[in-house]
Protein backbone atom coordinates (compact mmCIF):
# COMPACT_ATOMS: atom_id res chain seq x y z
CA UNK A 1 0.00 0.00 0.00
CA UNK A 2 1.09 3.34 -0.62
CA UNK A 3 -0.14 6.51 1.50
CA UNK A 4 -1.30 9.32 -0.11
CA UNK A 5 -1.55 12.84 1.87
CA UNK A 6 -3.07 16.38 0.72
CA UNK A 7 -0.72 18.76 2.96
CA UNK A 8 -2.00 21.97 3.74
CA UNK A 9 -4.90 23.87 2.45
CA UNK A 10 -6.03 20.69 0.49
CA UNK A 11 -9.04 19.69 2.88
CA UNK A 12 -8.97 15.50 1.97
CA UNK A 13 -8.29 12.55 3.84
CA UNK A 14 -5.14 10.62 2.74
CA UNK A 15 -5.65 7.55 1.15
CA UNK A 16 -4.07 3.95 1.24
CA UNK A 17 -3.93 2.79 -2.28
CA UNK A 18 -2.29 -0.22 -3.93
CA UNK A 19 -0.01 1.49 -6.78
CA UNK A 20 2.99 1.06 -8.19
CA UNK A 21 4.02 4.33 -9.96
CA UNK A 22 3.05 8.00 -9.75
CA UNK A 23 1.87 7.70 -13.20
CA UNK A 24 -1.12 5.55 -12.20
CA UNK A 25 -1.98 8.16 -8.79
CA UNK A 26 -2.18 10.49 -11.57
CA UNK A 27 -5.25 8.47 -13.45
CA UNK A 28 -7.38 7.90 -9.87
CA UNK A 29 -6.85 11.39 -8.61
CA UNK A 30 -7.97 13.21 -12.25
CA UNK A 31 -10.86 11.89 -11.76
CA UNK A 32 -11.95 13.62 -8.31
CA UNK A 33 -13.59 16.80 -9.99
CA UNK A 34 -12.88 18.72 -7.00
CA UNK A 35 -8.97 18.20 -6.91
CA UNK A 36 -8.39 19.28 -10.33
CA UNK A 37 -7.14 22.61 -9.59
CA UNK A 38 -4.58 21.17 -6.75
CA UNK A 39 -3.42 18.78 -9.56
CA UNK A 40 -2.35 21.66 -11.18
CA UNK A 41 -0.83 23.59 -8.97
CA UNK A 42 0.52 20.91 -6.62
CA UNK A 43 4.13 19.72 -6.10
CA UNK A 44 4.48 16.05 -5.46
CA UNK A 45 6.84 14.44 -2.53
CA UNK A 46 7.71 10.76 -2.44
CA UNK A 47 9.01 10.06 1.03
CA UNK A 48 9.61 13.79 1.68
CA UNK A 49 11.63 14.34 -1.45
CA UNK A 50 10.25 16.57 -3.82
CA UNK A 51 10.09 14.94 -7.83
CA UNK A 52 9.41 16.46 -10.66
CA UNK A 53 8.39 13.78 -13.16
CA UNK A 54 6.04 10.66 -13.04
CA UNK A 55 8.43 8.25 -13.81
CA UNK A 56 8.65 7.41 -10.03
CA UNK A 57 8.58 3.91 -9.23
CA UNK A 58 6.27 3.44 -5.82
CA UNK A 59 6.78 0.34 -3.37
CA UNK A 60 4.82 -0.68 -0.34
CA UNK A 61 5.08 2.22 2.83
CA UNK A 62 6.33 4.71 0.39
CA UNK A 63 4.19 7.84 1.25
CA UNK A 64 3.24 10.54 -1.40
CA UNK A 65 2.66 14.12 -0.50
CA UNK A 66 0.54 16.77 -2.05
CA UNK A 67 2.38 20.67 -2.04
CA UNK A 68 -0.48 23.20 -2.81
CA UNK A 69 0.95 26.87 -3.68
CA UNK A 70 3.46 27.63 -0.55
CA UNK A 71 3.51 31.59 1.00
CA UNK A 72 5.36 30.99 4.31
CA UNK A 73 6.82 34.61 6.40
CA UNK B 1 19.42 26.34 13.40
CA UNK B 2 15.48 26.18 12.54
CA UNK B 3 13.09 27.00 15.34
CA UNK B 4 9.11 26.04 15.28
CA UNK B 5 7.24 28.03 17.72
CA UNK B 6 3.80 27.75 18.17
CA UNK B 7 1.72 31.54 17.76
CA UNK B 8 3.63 34.89 17.29
CA UNK B 9 7.83 35.20 17.96
CA UNK B 10 9.71 36.95 20.55
CA UNK B 11 11.14 38.62 18.42
CA UNK B 12 13.93 40.62 21.01
CA UNK B 13 14.38 37.23 22.64
CA UNK B 14 15.42 35.50 19.51
CA UNK B 15 17.36 38.23 17.96
CA UNK B 16 19.36 38.39 21.30
CA UNK B 17 19.84 34.83 21.70
CA UNK B 18 21.23 34.13 18.15
CA UNK B 19 23.57 37.04 19.01
CA UNK B 20 24.73 35.52 22.17
CA UNK B 21 25.31 32.28 20.85
CA UNK B 22 27.90 33.21 17.87
CA UNK B 23 29.60 35.74 19.89
CA UNK B 24 32.61 34.19 19.65
CA UNK B 25 32.33 32.77 16.34
CA UNK B 26 34.34 35.55 14.53
CA UNK B 27 31.75 36.74 12.22
CA UNK B 28 31.49 39.72 11.05
CA UNK B 29 28.25 40.43 10.19
CA UNK B 30 24.54 39.17 11.68
CA UNK B 31 21.53 40.34 9.25
CA UNK B 32 18.25 39.00 10.69
CA UNK B 33 15.45 39.38 8.52
CA UNK B 34 12.15 40.37 10.42
CA UNK B 35 8.57 39.21 8.98
CA UNK B 36 5.48 40.84 10.91
CA UNK B 37 1.79 40.55 9.85
CA UNK B 38 0.96 43.78 8.32
CA UNK B 39 -2.73 45.40 8.55
CA UNK B 40 -4.76 44.71 4.96
CA UNK B 41 -7.52 43.86 4.00
CA UNK B 42 -9.37 43.94 7.04
CA UNK B 43 -7.78 40.58 7.99
CA UNK B 44 -7.25 40.57 11.89
CA UNK B 45 -3.99 38.13 11.44
CA UNK B 46 -2.28 34.92 9.27
CA UNK B 47 -2.45 31.28 10.33
CA UNK B 48 0.23 29.27 8.95
CA UNK B 49 0.44 25.27 8.43
CA UNK B 50 4.08 24.12 8.44
CA UNK B 51 5.03 20.72 6.85
CA UNK B 52 7.84 20.29 8.65
CA UNK B 53 10.28 16.74 7.43
CA UNK B 54 10.40 18.76 4.09
CA UNK B 55 10.91 22.02 5.72
CA UNK B 56 13.67 20.74 7.36
CA UNK B 57 15.44 18.75 4.35
CA UNK B 58 14.96 22.36 2.44
CA UNK B 59 17.03 24.02 5.53
CA UNK B 60 19.45 21.72 5.65
CA UNK B 61 20.34 22.38 1.85
CA UNK B 62 21.05 25.78 2.34
CA UNK B 63 22.74 25.14 5.45
CA UNK B 64 24.96 23.55 3.45
CA UNK B 65 25.32 26.00 1.05
CA UNK B 66 26.05 28.55 3.99
CA UNK B 67 28.72 26.22 4.78
CA UNK B 68 30.30 26.47 1.65
CA UNK B 69 30.85 30.15 1.99
CA UNK B 70 32.09 30.08 5.90
CA UNK B 71 28.37 31.36 6.80
CA UNK B 72 25.92 30.06 8.73
CA UNK B 73 21.98 30.31 8.72
CA UNK B 74 19.48 30.33 11.71
CA UNK B 75 15.57 30.51 11.17
CA UNK B 76 12.24 30.98 13.57
CA UNK B 77 9.00 30.47 12.02
CA UNK B 78 5.44 30.71 13.77
CA UNK B 79 2.68 27.57 13.74
CA UNK B 80 -0.93 28.73 13.73
CA UNK B 81 -2.10 32.04 14.58
CA UNK B 82 -0.16 35.08 14.61
CA UNK B 83 -1.61 38.64 15.01
CA UNK B 84 -1.94 42.24 13.75
CA UNK B 85 1.86 43.43 14.01
CA UNK B 86 3.15 40.04 15.64
CA UNK B 87 6.12 38.61 14.04
CA UNK B 88 5.79 35.08 11.96
CA UNK B 89 9.24 34.86 10.50
CA UNK B 90 12.80 35.49 11.18
CA UNK B 91 15.59 34.33 9.22
CA UNK B 92 19.70 34.68 10.07
CA UNK B 93 22.84 35.13 8.07
CA UNK B 94 26.19 35.45 10.23
CA UNK B 95 29.34 35.72 7.92
CA UNK B 96 32.95 36.66 8.20
CA UNK B 97 32.17 38.84 5.25
CA UNK B 98 29.58 41.53 4.59
CA UNK B 99 28.74 40.65 0.81
CA UNK B 100 28.66 37.09 1.61
CA UNK B 101 26.01 38.19 4.20
CA UNK B 102 23.81 40.94 2.27
CA UNK B 103 23.66 38.43 -0.58
CA UNK B 104 23.05 35.05 0.84
CA UNK B 105 19.76 36.59 3.29
CA UNK B 106 18.03 37.77 0.00
CA UNK B 107 18.62 34.77 -1.91
CA UNK B 108 17.85 32.72 1.40
CA UNK B 109 14.63 34.74 1.79
CA UNK B 110 13.24 34.73 -1.39
CA UNK B 111 13.84 30.96 -1.80
CA UNK B 112 12.12 30.68 1.02
CA UNK B 113 9.09 32.13 -0.37
CA UNK B 114 9.37 30.33 -3.37
CA UNK B 115 9.49 26.89 -1.68
CA UNK B 116 9.50 26.31 2.01
CA UNK B 117 6.30 24.28 2.94
CA UNK B 118 4.32 26.59 4.59
CA UNK B 119 0.37 27.56 3.66
CA UNK B 120 -0.54 31.13 4.63
CA UNK B 121 -4.00 31.60 5.47
CA UNK B 122 -5.85 34.89 6.38
CA UNK B 123 -7.84 35.27 9.38
CA UNK B 124 -10.76 37.08 9.14
CA UNK B 125 -14.06 37.75 10.51
CA UNK B 126 -13.53 34.15 12.69
CA UNK B 127 -12.80 31.81 9.15
CA UNK B 128 -9.15 30.98 8.44
CA UNK B 129 -9.00 31.63 4.69
CA UNK B 130 -6.18 30.01 2.58
CA UNK B 131 -3.99 32.83 1.02
CA UNK B 132 -4.20 31.48 -2.39
CA UNK B 133 -3.35 34.30 -4.60
CA UNK B 134 -0.15 35.46 -2.92
CA UNK B 135 1.21 31.94 -2.85
CA UNK B 136 3.39 30.51 -5.51
CA UNK B 137 3.34 27.17 -6.68
CA UNK B 138 6.50 25.39 -5.57
CA UNK B 139 9.20 24.61 -8.71
CA UNK B 140 8.04 21.35 -10.76
CA UNK B 141 4.40 21.60 -9.57
CA UNK B 142 1.66 20.13 -11.80
CA UNK B 143 2.73 16.76 -12.37
CA UNK B 144 0.11 14.63 -11.45
CA UNK B 145 -2.63 17.24 -13.39
CA UNK B 146 -0.98 16.60 -17.10
CA UNK B 147 -3.17 14.87 -19.42
CA UNK B 148 -1.33 11.75 -20.82
CA UNK C 1 17.52 57.80 12.90
CA UNK C 2 21.18 58.42 14.15
CA UNK C 3 22.22 57.04 17.45
CA UNK C 4 26.37 57.56 18.29
CA UNK C 5 27.42 55.68 21.48
CA UNK C 6 30.52 55.89 23.16
CA UNK C 7 32.21 52.35 23.02
CA UNK C 8 30.89 48.78 21.65
CA UNK C 9 27.34 48.74 21.10
CA UNK C 10 24.36 46.78 23.39
CA UNK C 11 23.20 45.71 20.40
CA UNK C 12 20.39 43.08 21.52
CA UNK C 13 18.75 46.32 23.46
CA UNK C 14 18.96 48.64 19.97
CA UNK C 15 17.41 45.64 18.22
CA UNK C 16 14.87 45.52 20.73
CA UNK C 17 14.28 49.11 20.61
CA UNK C 18 14.00 49.32 17.35
CA UNK C 19 11.58 46.78 17.25
CA UNK C 20 9.72 48.13 19.30
CA UNK C 21 9.19 51.76 18.18
CA UNK C 22 8.03 50.86 15.10
CA UNK C 23 5.50 48.03 15.85
CA UNK C 24 2.17 49.58 15.25
CA UNK C 25 4.03 51.33 12.21
CA UNK C 26 2.58 48.40 9.76
CA UNK C 27 6.06 47.39 8.19
CA UNK C 28 5.97 44.12 7.10
CA UNK C 29 9.73 44.11 7.38
CA UNK C 30 12.72 44.64 9.64
CA UNK C 31 16.40 44.30 8.93
CA UNK C 32 19.22 44.94 10.92
CA UNK C 33 22.51 44.63 9.94
CA UNK C 34 25.23 44.02 12.35
CA UNK C 35 28.59 44.78 12.20
CA UNK C 36 30.68 43.17 14.68
CA UNK C 37 34.65 43.26 15.27
CA UNK C 38 36.73 40.46 14.19
CA UNK C 39 39.57 38.73 15.27
CA UNK C 40 42.72 39.33 12.75
CA UNK C 41 45.88 39.94 12.20
CA UNK C 42 46.44 39.96 16.03
CA UNK C 43 44.16 43.13 16.82
CA UNK C 44 42.99 43.88 19.91
CA UNK C 45 39.64 45.48 19.07
CA UNK C 46 39.49 48.68 16.83
CA UNK C 47 38.47 52.06 17.04
CA UNK C 48 36.50 54.90 15.35
CA UNK C 49 36.71 58.64 15.01
CA UNK C 50 33.28 60.44 13.72
CA UNK C 51 32.72 63.52 12.21
CA UNK C 52 29.26 64.04 13.13
CA UNK C 53 27.98 66.99 10.37
CA UNK C 54 29.32 65.19 7.05
CA UNK C 55 27.69 62.26 8.94
CA UNK C 56 24.36 63.58 9.51
CA UNK C 57 23.81 65.08 6.37
CA UNK C 58 24.71 61.60 4.99
CA UNK C 59 22.05 59.59 6.91
CA UNK C 60 19.61 62.46 6.02
CA UNK C 61 19.96 62.42 2.37
CA UNK C 62 19.47 58.52 2.84
CA UNK C 63 16.62 58.99 4.98
CA UNK C 64 14.71 60.84 2.37
CA UNK C 65 15.78 58.03 0.10
CA UNK C 66 13.79 55.51 2.21
CA UNK C 67 10.77 57.94 2.40
CA UNK C 68 10.39 57.85 -1.11
CA UNK C 69 9.96 54.09 -1.30
CA UNK C 70 8.01 54.17 2.08
CA UNK C 71 10.65 52.94 4.16
CA UNK C 72 12.54 53.98 7.09
CA UNK C 73 16.24 53.81 8.03
CA UNK C 74 17.65 53.58 11.27
CA UNK C 75 21.95 53.65 12.48
CA UNK C 76 24.02 53.18 15.25
CA UNK C 77 27.80 53.47 15.40
CA UNK C 78 30.24 53.66 17.99
CA UNK C 79 32.74 56.32 18.80
CA UNK C 80 36.36 55.44 19.78
CA UNK C 81 37.37 51.53 21.25
CA UNK C 82 35.67 48.75 20.09
CA UNK C 83 37.08 45.35 21.10
CA UNK C 84 37.06 41.66 19.45
CA UNK C 85 33.72 39.89 19.19
CA UNK C 86 31.77 43.63 20.43
CA UNK C 87 29.65 45.50 17.55
CA UNK C 88 30.37 48.99 16.27
CA UNK C 89 27.73 49.26 13.87
CA UNK C 90 24.20 48.15 13.18
CA UNK C 91 22.14 49.57 10.08
CA UNK C 92 18.12 48.73 10.17
CA UNK C 93 15.68 49.46 7.49
CA UNK C 94 11.67 48.79 7.65
CA UNK C 95 9.57 48.76 4.70
CA UNK C 96 6.43 47.38 3.84
CA UNK C 97 7.31 45.16 1.84
CA UNK C 98 10.37 42.69 1.59
CA UNK C 99 12.38 43.23 -1.70
CA UNK C 100 12.30 47.02 -0.85
CA UNK C 101 13.72 46.27 2.35
CA UNK C 102 16.45 43.36 1.18
CA UNK C 103 17.78 46.21 -1.98
CA UNK C 104 17.60 49.22 0.35
CA UNK C 105 19.68 47.44 3.14
CA UNK C 106 22.17 46.11 0.67
CA UNK C 107 22.34 49.88 -0.71
CA UNK C 108 22.39 51.79 2.14
CA UNK C 109 25.55 49.30 4.17
CA UNK C 110 27.53 49.89 0.65
CA UNK C 111 27.02 53.45 0.80
CA UNK C 112 27.80 53.67 4.35
CA UNK C 113 30.90 51.57 3.91
CA UNK C 114 31.98 54.18 0.90
CA UNK C 115 31.19 57.40 2.14
CA UNK C 116 30.22 57.73 5.79
CA UNK C 117 32.61 60.10 7.06
CA UNK C 118 34.11 57.40 10.05
CA UNK C 119 37.99 56.79 10.22
CA UNK C 120 39.02 53.21 11.49
CA UNK C 121 42.11 52.52 13.47
CA UNK C 122 43.43 49.26 14.90
CA UNK C 123 44.14 48.68 18.39
CA UNK C 124 47.25 46.89 18.61
CA UNK C 125 50.18 46.46 20.99
CA UNK C 126 48.81 49.88 22.96
CA UNK C 127 48.94 51.35 19.51
CA UNK C 128 46.35 52.43 17.78
CA UNK C 129 46.86 52.43 13.89
CA UNK C 130 44.92 53.79 10.51
CA UNK C 131 43.53 50.78 8.67
CA UNK C 132 44.34 53.03 5.11
CA UNK C 133 44.53 49.56 3.34
CA UNK C 134 40.97 49.15 4.13
CA UNK C 135 39.70 52.39 3.54
CA UNK C 136 38.30 53.76 0.85
CA UNK C 137 38.91 57.51 -0.70
CA UNK C 138 35.24 59.36 -0.40
CA UNK C 139 33.56 59.86 -4.08
CA UNK C 140 35.72 63.29 -5.54
CA UNK C 141 38.37 62.70 -3.29
CA UNK C 142 42.20 64.14 -4.69
CA UNK C 143 41.05 67.97 -5.75
CA UNK C 144 43.61 69.36 -3.37
CA UNK C 145 46.27 67.39 -4.72
CA UNK C 146 46.16 67.93 -8.57
CA UNK C 147 48.57 69.71 -10.18
CA UNK C 148 47.93 72.85 -12.16
CA UNK D 1 39.51 84.27 7.71
CA UNK D 2 38.87 80.83 6.36
CA UNK D 3 39.50 77.67 8.69
CA UNK D 4 41.06 74.70 7.27
CA UNK D 5 40.41 71.48 9.41
CA UNK D 6 41.94 68.01 8.81
CA UNK D 7 39.93 65.20 10.10
CA UNK D 8 40.54 61.43 11.40
CA UNK D 9 43.95 60.29 10.81
CA UNK D 10 45.79 63.37 9.43
CA UNK D 11 47.47 64.62 12.18
CA UNK D 12 47.69 67.98 11.86
CA UNK D 13 46.11 71.34 13.88
CA UNK D 14 43.71 73.44 12.10
CA UNK D 15 45.27 76.25 9.98
CA UNK D 16 43.63 79.97 9.78
CA UNK D 17 44.12 81.06 6.33
CA UNK D 18 43.73 84.33 3.90
CA UNK D 19 42.32 82.67 1.34
CA UNK D 20 39.21 83.26 -1.36
CA UNK D 21 38.88 80.42 -3.09
CA UNK D 22 40.27 76.05 -2.81
CA UNK D 23 42.74 76.62 -5.65
CA UNK D 24 44.54 79.02 -3.19
CA UNK D 25 44.10 76.84 -0.68
CA UNK D 26 45.37 73.56 -3.01
CA UNK D 27 48.96 76.02 -4.14
CA UNK D 28 49.60 76.21 -0.09
CA UNK D 29 49.00 73.08 0.84
CA UNK D 30 51.21 71.22 -1.84
CA UNK D 31 53.98 73.07 -0.40
CA UNK D 32 53.84 71.14 3.51
CA UNK D 33 55.16 67.60 1.14
CA UNK D 34 54.05 65.68 4.77
CA UNK D 35 50.26 66.32 3.02
CA UNK D 36 50.96 65.09 -0.29
CA UNK D 37 49.65 61.94 0.48
CA UNK D 38 46.32 62.86 2.20
CA UNK D 39 45.83 66.03 -0.65
CA UNK D 40 45.73 62.58 -3.19
CA UNK D 41 43.63 60.89 -0.69
CA UNK D 42 40.84 63.25 0.51
CA UNK D 43 38.18 64.69 0.22
CA UNK D 44 36.90 67.95 0.48
CA UNK D 45 34.00 69.63 2.67
CA UNK D 46 33.27 74.07 2.61
CA UNK D 47 30.89 74.07 5.53
CA UNK D 48 30.30 70.44 6.27
CA UNK D 49 29.11 69.89 2.28
CA UNK D 50 31.63 67.59 -0.16
CA UNK D 51 32.88 69.73 -3.31
CA UNK D 52 34.11 68.18 -6.25
CA UNK D 53 36.40 71.37 -7.72
CA UNK D 54 38.30 73.58 -6.59
CA UNK D 55 36.19 76.36 -8.26
CA UNK D 56 34.84 77.07 -4.81
CA UNK D 57 34.58 80.85 -3.93
CA UNK D 58 35.21 81.00 -0.41
CA UNK D 59 34.64 83.94 1.90
CA UNK D 60 35.40 84.78 5.48
CA UNK D 61 34.54 82.76 7.98
CA UNK D 62 33.88 79.85 5.91
CA UNK D 63 35.20 76.20 6.79
CA UNK D 64 37.33 73.72 4.90
CA UNK D 65 37.62 70.13 5.87
CA UNK D 66 39.70 67.31 4.37
CA UNK D 67 38.33 63.84 4.79
CA UNK D 68 40.61 61.38 3.95
CA UNK D 69 39.84 57.35 2.92
CA UNK D 70 36.96 56.09 5.35
CA UNK D 71 36.33 53.04 6.73
CA UNK D 72 33.24 52.85 8.85
CA UNK D 73 31.49 49.55 10.20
Amino acid sequence: MVRVEFLGPIQKAPLELEITNLSELADILQKESELSEWLENSAVAVNDMLVGTLDVVLKDGDKVSLLPPVCGG
Amino acid sequence: MLYLYDGALEVPKILEDWYVQETKSNYGAYIPFVGTVREEDGIDGLSFDIYEPILESWFKAWQEKAQLQGAIIKMAHSRGNVMLHESSYIAAVFSPKRRVALEFIDAFVEDFKASAPIWKYDLKGGERIYALTRSTPIQGSGILGEQK
